[in-house]
């Protein structure tokens, strides 16, 4: 038994191996696990699961049009979680990134709507004011940390809800505010950053697009330079983590803050940068959407999620930016997916939430699935040998 | 039969030429995508579901829904109900106005409507209907009834956030309390919440405290803490969008009730007879039974107020009265 | 004096193998301790030591192999069978609870209860008092654990033992972290405790220690036992050698130097510790180029206060700093490396290392952000890389492998990677704080061959060490430290370890220059 | 005068009491070295819980303890994964926050016929006020003393739990697993099976917490009610330095600006501002009262680090 050779395994045997090496294998082990607490709640409330993944699946994948939305909701929450990860890294825990979101959003709505320039000037300054603004927001969190030791899991929890406020004191304002409603103006075309925006709307855009299925489709979305902004970002914070002094620098704080004093690094200084670019992160994220989605902010009763989100987004992602770029789609392929539910079946979206909640659960538990798969193998070597 | 329905329907526009051609022999598809508050807001999303139940019901209608989590779901979930072939798609609520304003200018062919639109300056094209109600009519008339029937001469009104929609709510009440009685006082407050209902409680405590002995709250979740205090405090409170008397039967002792569901009904039967009035918004108020106050009121409400009540109704729609829906109409009048 | 009872075997480990995944930490060792004996351990670190004492503790399950404790045989899958059998356990790396108190940490699993699960402290308190009276361990219990010294940390830990009516204590390095006076008491303690019939196991490297306390000794090198020898029979050398397969020396080669120029001058300097309070009070000392100073005391006496200071990791209060003639008080970590000066701190794995980067990031600490390593800010991996390699070689780090995290180093090379870090810094000052705790002799020997190559190339050496063999070894001068003063300096040559632990009681002699 | 006061006090202990369970909920938990973001996820499904058992059953209490069971079964998930199976406590966390709101509308639908509010309970049948109607209403001592029980039984918990974890056998046993596990186990302490308990008794709280504003603050459940109250609760945790009574003082900070933005947004007050301005009082007082006087607050050392028996 003990001599067996690498060629003797089964396919199974090396699957089971295979997964059990790499968080991508608990990952996807997690993943299907998900599907399966999914499909049991689906059966409580008299559902069949079966079909029901069928129009998820297919509601995802099965038109360009449904792709590109699942990669336009992926964006602001692959750019949260890059934000978290960051501050994770880094050894700080960004519950705020919801509240910096927030600021970033009234930062572009405000520069994209009284600033008038052309697009190629516009649109990096609609960006960099809501990652500056953001930065700054996230800033306070790692002032307070550094100078006050206040935890900044308190810290960016209340600046959340103060940004929330601002907000919505910010959107009332006179002349920012569109006459009769409690949305504020959209931002100029010129900081609009849909992909062919002007061109889709033109008779001839129009034309030439009904007579292509595949970016017909695809184009009728909403679809816009945020994603691709979403992948820089995350190579830069890869980049920047891995390959720099600034990331060694906020890394050795994050690991081990006693050390890189000792080192001469200036640790204060370093949760505030780390602060500020976390907080850029997430701000980034707001300004994308207002410039890609939204165009104009509203007024908020209530948490949006984008920065929730975003951490069980960075979790599932394993804080790395390529995990994050694929756990981000996934998440949104889950939500908007699940979203077509009700309408093919009748199903409450909740389950949707269950089932999240029940991936993330177990991607929490390699533990747990190295020691199913353990049994399995076990067994599979029991029936091996017998 | 709808597993990957909304996959296997790739030219939506086709389906809905047959629709118009025989629309007594299709059944005739409507669905509604709800805003962040979802589908069971004991609410406005829930009234428009049920406007939809009864279009199934008695119009034989094949219905739906979408619920959104944030706003940017708005656009995609009007898309998935496009792509499921419908023949009238519902945004519920006014933050969709830019998405569906979108979407209909996309697709003319397929057939909109809104609920509460905030259209603004824009042009409302050919296939979309928006329908607004004068929730100041109807809070008017529970205005009117808290006028009457305080003790204490002094009520409240407590809002969820201080915008314009709310407004509409806020003034007409404070115009109907003054049109039944010029003396009684007004206690406003805003919760900044629709969701607080610690908030919304301590609020309504505090009017109770000072004298009010009836509150009215258009603060959604918040309001269920003033329907709260009014039962501990056992003082009165008039509910909102819906009959709200179940919360507290002895205390909520009548509701501004905004009829979604009346409204879609009555939508969905003009699509059926052929006249849906595309370009329009239509203005559901008093006058179409579009808002109004709960049919429970005559548990607590007199007799005698509730026919002065009938005629102020009539008032309005006469145009004899004209009630205000905002800070500066108010000003003006009273 | 010795009290064993040689027809009562109290422990007999047989074959006992442990394996960690592939790595095999104890290959079937047996070990015979008798009642009343004081049984050694002797081993590099890393041999399987801990693991072996562990595995009696039921903290770790044997692979195979089983235990007879007083002749019967018992499966020890938990520390409460162990406690239950008769066995306390003093970890090398003490097991307490830092913000509790004494008492607390003493009767913490077995605590004496009143009505409601209230627990009567009082009672707990008393019977602190009353065991620790019995053997001589005078601790206050109501002190809170980071409020004593070691020391009495250590006895603490004994009194945890004693309080569960351990017949046998393991003691896992006791005296590691210990002054000499305390190694001193410890040894009393150990009489006293065979003395009541209680049998000792004791780890350590200090081969004095053994031939002053112990009657046997197993030696383990690489998870095999060794031998088992009869101490008094055997000397240090004989025991030196079993445990590292070659033969070591003691004595640090140095040859007589000439000291150069003034390089580090400490005028005056207060500082304040954790509880602002004074711990440094009014400190002068002058350092050379071509000589190592060494610091000797008892700890507790400013030592680590003094240290952060020089290194930019305290404020001082008042007094000054200077290197090389430059003023550096209250300067940053970076200036202070600026300015030359370089230091091997106290606690490796909580200031020397980031115990998750690797060997080679390790090895940039300080230089990350300058040429070869970075340009403009972006991290050159290659010459990192080859840099660590060199650094490795040199200083003969296992394995040799700059990719691996920190973590995974042993305590040794941990030490090793900061050395040859700090080392190759070429600074002008060098401060070495307890540079060889809880080393084993090799790896002491190479620490303080590097210390003297320092000296050797004009260099600056601050040593401030609490093991006064070490102080007297490897310095130049001596400084004695006492109560945040230095109060007496004298020359190597000239000391003796009696009249510096004097001094370090407080005996010393002031105006001695 | 006195009755603005009195309105603020009664404000601010309604506002803190479902704050302070879920606080205490945090601070077991943390002390026994087990985060737990979760505990919105546990309010939540308390709320619902708590709602409808009321509303079934018609008796509070039961409602009540109901709740704190539907908290504790949550809590377990979180125990079985971060205790048994050495999840990262965090991501376990967010789990129970995706978990437990989804549960809970998925159960309240299952409860009341599709709907995801639940049915008022009758104002007799709601948590009692034990001093109801023993002052005249709305004089001070009404406003601040009539409160629901569970008002008086979270200051109550406060003082069983600093109790507990500072008086007793088992208290010091969690501490000591919350700053060094190890110790403890060597000592013959389970560490597993104080986490799993502190681990459920978190849960447990925050059910009540949800339960506190479900049965008493209000007296139905909707998938609104708990909304960031978790999260509040958690830094008041922290604020409070995990302690019971530091928690309870942060909860208390909390409920009195609330009650001062009640009570300086009613009309007649000396100033006006701007309701959403006013809205961030709470908050920005909190990192002020942070910043004055807190400094460095300390962990239990071992917070958030799975076991590992045989780690070294
Ligand atoms: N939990 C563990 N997992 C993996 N390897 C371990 C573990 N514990 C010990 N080892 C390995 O077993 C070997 C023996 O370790 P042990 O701690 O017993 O050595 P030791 O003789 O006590 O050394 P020292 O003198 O430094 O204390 C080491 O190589 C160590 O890395
Ligand atoms: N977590 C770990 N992962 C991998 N290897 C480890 C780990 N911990 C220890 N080792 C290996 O075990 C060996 C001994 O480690 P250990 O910490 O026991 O050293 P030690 O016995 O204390 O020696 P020293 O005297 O140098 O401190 C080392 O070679 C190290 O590489
Ligand atoms: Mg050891
Ligand atoms: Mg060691």
């Amino acid at each position: 038994m003990k001599n067996k050779t690498f060629a003797d395994k089964t396919f199974a045997d090396k699957t089971i191996a295979y997964l059990t090496k790499g968080t991508l294998g608990f990952s996807i082990i997690s993943i299907f696990l998900g599907f399966i607490i999914g499909a049991i709640i689906l059966a409580i409330a008299g559902f069949n699961p079966i079909q029901a993944y069928g129009v998820m699946i297919s509601g995802v994948i099965s038109r360009p049009s449904y792709i590109a939305w699942t990669i336009i909701g992926s964006t602001p929450i692959i750019i949260t979680a890059l934000s978290i990860a960051f501050a994770f890294k880094t050894g700080l825990f960004n519950i705020g990134a919801e509240g910096q979101f927030i600021i970033g959003g009234i930062t572009a709505a405000i520069v994209g709507y009284f600033v008038e320039l052309p697009s190629f000037l516009h649109i990096p300054l609609v960006l960099l004011a809501a990652m500056t603004a953001a930065g700054l927001w996230g800033g306070i969190a790692g002032f307070l940390k550094a100078k006050f030791g206040v935890h900044e899991v308190i810290s960016t929890i209340m600046l959340n809800w103060i940004a929330l406020y601002l907000n919505n004191y910010i959107v009332l304002i006179e002349g920012f505010r569109r006459a009769t409603s409690q949305r504020t103006h959209e931002i100029q075309r010129t900081a609009n950053i849909v992909i062919l925006e002007q061109w889709k709307r033109s008779p001839e855009g129009r034309e030439w697009l009904r007579g292509h299925d595949f970016f017909g489709d695809a184009l009728r979305t909403p679809l816009n330079w945020g994603f691709v902004i979403a992948i820089i970002l995350a190579i830069i914070v890869w980049y920047t983590l891995n390959k720099t002094t600034l990331g060694y620098e906020l890394k050795a704080v994050g690991y081990n803050r006693h050390a890189a004093e000792y080192g001469g690094i200036n640790v204060s200084r370093s949760m505030f940068t780390s602060m500020v670019i976390s907080g850029a992160l997430a701000g980034a994220a707001g300004g994308l959407h207002v410039m890609g989605i939204s165009k104009s902010i509203a007024s908020l009763a209530a948490m949006e999620g984008f920065g929730f989100n975003g951490i069980a987004v960075a979790l599932i992602g394993g804080n790395s930016s390529l995990g994050i770029i694929f756990s981000g789609l996934l998440f949104s392929a889950l939500q908007y997916g699940g979203s077509k539910i009700q309408p093919a079946l009748g199903a409450p979206s909740e389950v949707i939430h269950i089932m999240i909640g029940a991936i993330v659960f177990f991607i929490a538990m390699p533990k747990l699935i190295k020691y199913i798969l353990h049994n399995i193998k076990k067994k599979r070597g029991a029936k091996n040998a017998g | 039969g709808c597993g990957g329905g909304a996959a296997q329907d790739p030219a939506p526009e086709e389906d809905q030429e047959q629709v118009e051609d025989q629309p007594t022999e299709e059944q005739i598809k409507m669905a509604m995508v709800t805003d962040v508050g979802g589908v069971n807001d004991q609410s406005f999303n829930e009234s428009a579901w049920n406007g939809h139940k009864q279009a199934e019901a008695e119009l034989g209608f094949s219905v739906s829904y979408v619920e959104s989590e944030q706003d940017a779901d708005y656009e995609r979930n009007l898309e998935t109900l496009l792509d499921a072939g419908n023949d009238l798609i519902w945004g519920i609520g006014f933050m969709m106005t830019d998405a569906i304003l979108e979407a209909a200018e996309f697709n003319p062919d397929q057939k909109y409507a809104i609920i509460d639109p905030d259209f603004g300056e824009n042009v409302v094209p050919e296939n979309l209907v928006g329908v607004l109600f004068k929730a100041e009519e109807g809070s008017f008339l529970v205005g009117y009834i808290a006028g009457k029937m305080t003790e204490t001469n002094k009520v409240g009104f407590v809002g969820g956030m201080d915008f314009p929609v709310i407004h509409g709510f806020h003034y007409g009440f404070m115009a109907g309390v003054k049109h039944a009685n010029p003396d009684a006082e007004v206690l406003v407050q805003y919760a900044d919440s629709f969701v607080d209902a610690a908030r919304g409680k301590a609020i309504a405590n505090q009017m109770y405290q000072q004298g009010a002995d009836i509150v009215f709250h258009a603060a959604g979740g918040a309001g269920d803490g003033v329907i709260e205090a009014a039962r501990e405090q056992d003082k009165y409170a008039i509910g909102v969008d819906e009959d709200q008397n179940h919360l507290a039967p002895d205390h909520v002792i009548t509701s501004a009730m905004k009829r979604v569901d009346n409204a879609i009904f009555m939508v969905a039967e003009m699509l059926k007879d052929g006249d849906y009035a595309g370009g329009e918004t239509k203005v559901f108020g008093l006058a179409d039974g579009g808002v109004g106050i709960a049919p429970t009121s005559d548990k607590h409400v007199p007799a005698e107020i509730l026919e002065e009540v009938k005629q102020v109704e009539q008032e309005i729609i006469a145009g004899k009265i004209v009630v205000p829906n905002n800070k500066d109409d108010y000003e003006a009048n009273y | 004096m010795r009290n064993i009872d040689f027809d009562c075997k109290v422990i007999e480990m047989k074959d006992i193998v442990k394996k960690f995944g592939d790595f095999t930490a104890n290959d079937d060792i047996n070990l015979t301790v008798h009642k009343g004996e004081v049984h050694a351990l002797l081993g590099e670190n890393g041999a399987g030591k801990s693991t072996l004492m562990n595995i009696l503790y039921g903290l770790y399950q044997p692979t195979s192999g089983e235990i007879l404790i007083k002749g019967e045989k018992v499966d020890i899958t938990d520390p409460n069978i162990a406690i239950k059998k008769g066995i306390g356990m003093v970890h090398q790396h003490f097991m307490l609870v830092e913000p509790f108190t004494v008492a607390e940490n003493i009767v913490l699993g077995m605590e004496p209860t009143a009505t409601l699960g209230k627990i009567n402290i009082k009672k707990a308190i008393q019977d602190v008092e009353e065991i620790s009276n019995r053997y001589g361990l005078y601790v206050n219990p109501k002190d809170k654990i980071y409020d004593i010294t070691v020391g009495m940390q250590q006895r603490v830990e004994i009194l945890k033992a004693l309080y569960r009516g351990a017949e046998i204590l393991i003691l896992d390095e006791p005296t590691a972290v210990l002054t000499p006076q305390e190694i001193k008491e410890l040894i009393t303690i150990m009489r006293n405790l065979t003395q009541e019939g209680k049998t000792i196991i004791i780890i350590t490297h200090k081969l004095k220690e053994i031939k002053e306390a112990a009657d046997y000794c197993t030696i383990i090198r690489r998870g095999k036992r060794i031998d088992t020898v009869e101490v008094s029979n055997t000397s240090e050398t004989e025991l030196a050698d079993k445990m590292v397969g070659r033969e070591v020396s003691f004595k640090v080669d140095k040859e007589d130097k000439e000291r150069g120029r003034l390089a580090l001058r400490i005028d005056n300097l207060v500082v304040k510790d954790n509880r602002n309070v004074e711990a440094v009070k009014g400190l002068s000392l002058e350092v050379f180029t071509g000589e190592i100073l060494g610091v000797a005391g008892v700890d507790g006496n400013g030592q680590t206060e003094l240290i952060e200071a020089l290194t930019g990791l305290r404020r001082v209060e008042r007094g000054k700093v200077e290197v090389n003639g430059i003023d550096v008080t209250n300067n940053t970590p970076r200036q202070i490396i600026d300015n030359k000066m370089a230091s091997i701190p106290e606690d490796r794995q909580k200031r020397g290392l980031v115990l998750e980067y690797t060997v080679a990031e390790n090895m940039i600490l300080e230089n990350y952000a300058r040429e070869p390593f970075a340009r403009k800010g972006i991290l050159n991996k290659t010459a990192i890389n080859k840099f660590a390699r060199e650094l490795i070689k040199k200083f003969d780090v296992r394995p040799e492998d700059e990719t691996i995290k920190a973590k995974a180093l042993s305590g040794g090379n941990q030490q090793k990677v900061i050395i040859a870090r700090e080392v190759t810094n070429d600074p002008d000052v060098l401060i070495a704080a307890q540079p060889t705790r809880g080393l084993d002799v090799g790896a002491i020997e190479f620490v303080h061959k590097s210390l003297v190559e320092q000296r050797d190339k004009n260099k600056a050496v601050l040593l401030v060490s609490l093991e006064l063999d070490e102080v007297m070894n490897v310095s130049d001068r001596i400084a004695v430290i006492y109560e945040g003063q230095i109060v007496g300096i004298v020359d190597a040559k000239d000391a003796d370890e009696n009249t510096l632990g004097l001094m370090m009681a407080g005996g010393g002699n002031k105006d001695e220059k | 005068m006195l009755d603005s006061l009195g309105f603020i006090i009664g404000t601010t202990l309604m506002y803190s009491t479902p704050l302070i369970y879920a606080a205490l909920g945090g601070v077991i938990t943390e002390n026994s070295g087990v985060t737990n973001i979760g505990l919105e996820g546990m309010m939540t499904i308390g709320a619902l819980i708590g709602a409808t058992v009321g509303f079934y059953s018609g008796n509070p209490w039961l409602g009540f303890l109901a709740a704190g069971l539907a908290g504790g079964v949550l809590a377990l998930f979180h125990a079985i994964a971060s205790v048994t199976f050495e999840a990262d406590q965090v991501v376990s966390g967010i789990a129970i926050n995706f978990l437990g709101p989804g549960l809970a509308l998925f159960l309240s639908r299952l409860f009341f016929e599709g709907a995801t509010m639940t049915k008022a309970i009758p104002l007799d049948s709601k948590m009692p006020r034990p001093l109801h109607g023993i002052f005249p209403r709305n004089s001070f001592l009404d406003l601040v003393f009539n409160q629901y029980a569970t008002v008086y039984m979270a200051f109550l918990l406060v003082f069983v739990l600093w109790y507990l974890l500072y008086r007793t056998k088992l208290g010091l046993r969690i501490r000591a697993v919350g700053e060094h596990p190890r110790a403890a186990d060597t000592l013959g302490v389970n560490i597993y099976r104080i986490r799993y308990l502190c681990v459920i008794l978190s849960g447990v709280f925050a059910g009540f917490g949800g339960a506190s504003m479900s049965l008493a603050i209000v007296s139905n459940f909707r998938p609104t009610l708990v909304s960031g109250h978790g999260f509040i609760a958690l830094a008041a945790m922290i604020f409070g330095k995990w302690k019971p009574q530091g928690a309870m003082w942060a909860c208390l900070l909390f409920g009195v600006s609330n009650g001062l933005v009640v009570y300086l947004g009613r009309a007649d007050a000396p100033f006006q501002i701007s309701v959403q301005i006013l809205s961030m009082l709470p908050y920005v007082l909190t990192l002020i009262v942070l910043m004055g006087f807190v400094g460095r607050a300390s962990a239990p050392a071992a917070v958030g680090v799975p076991y590992e028996k045989g780690e070294r």
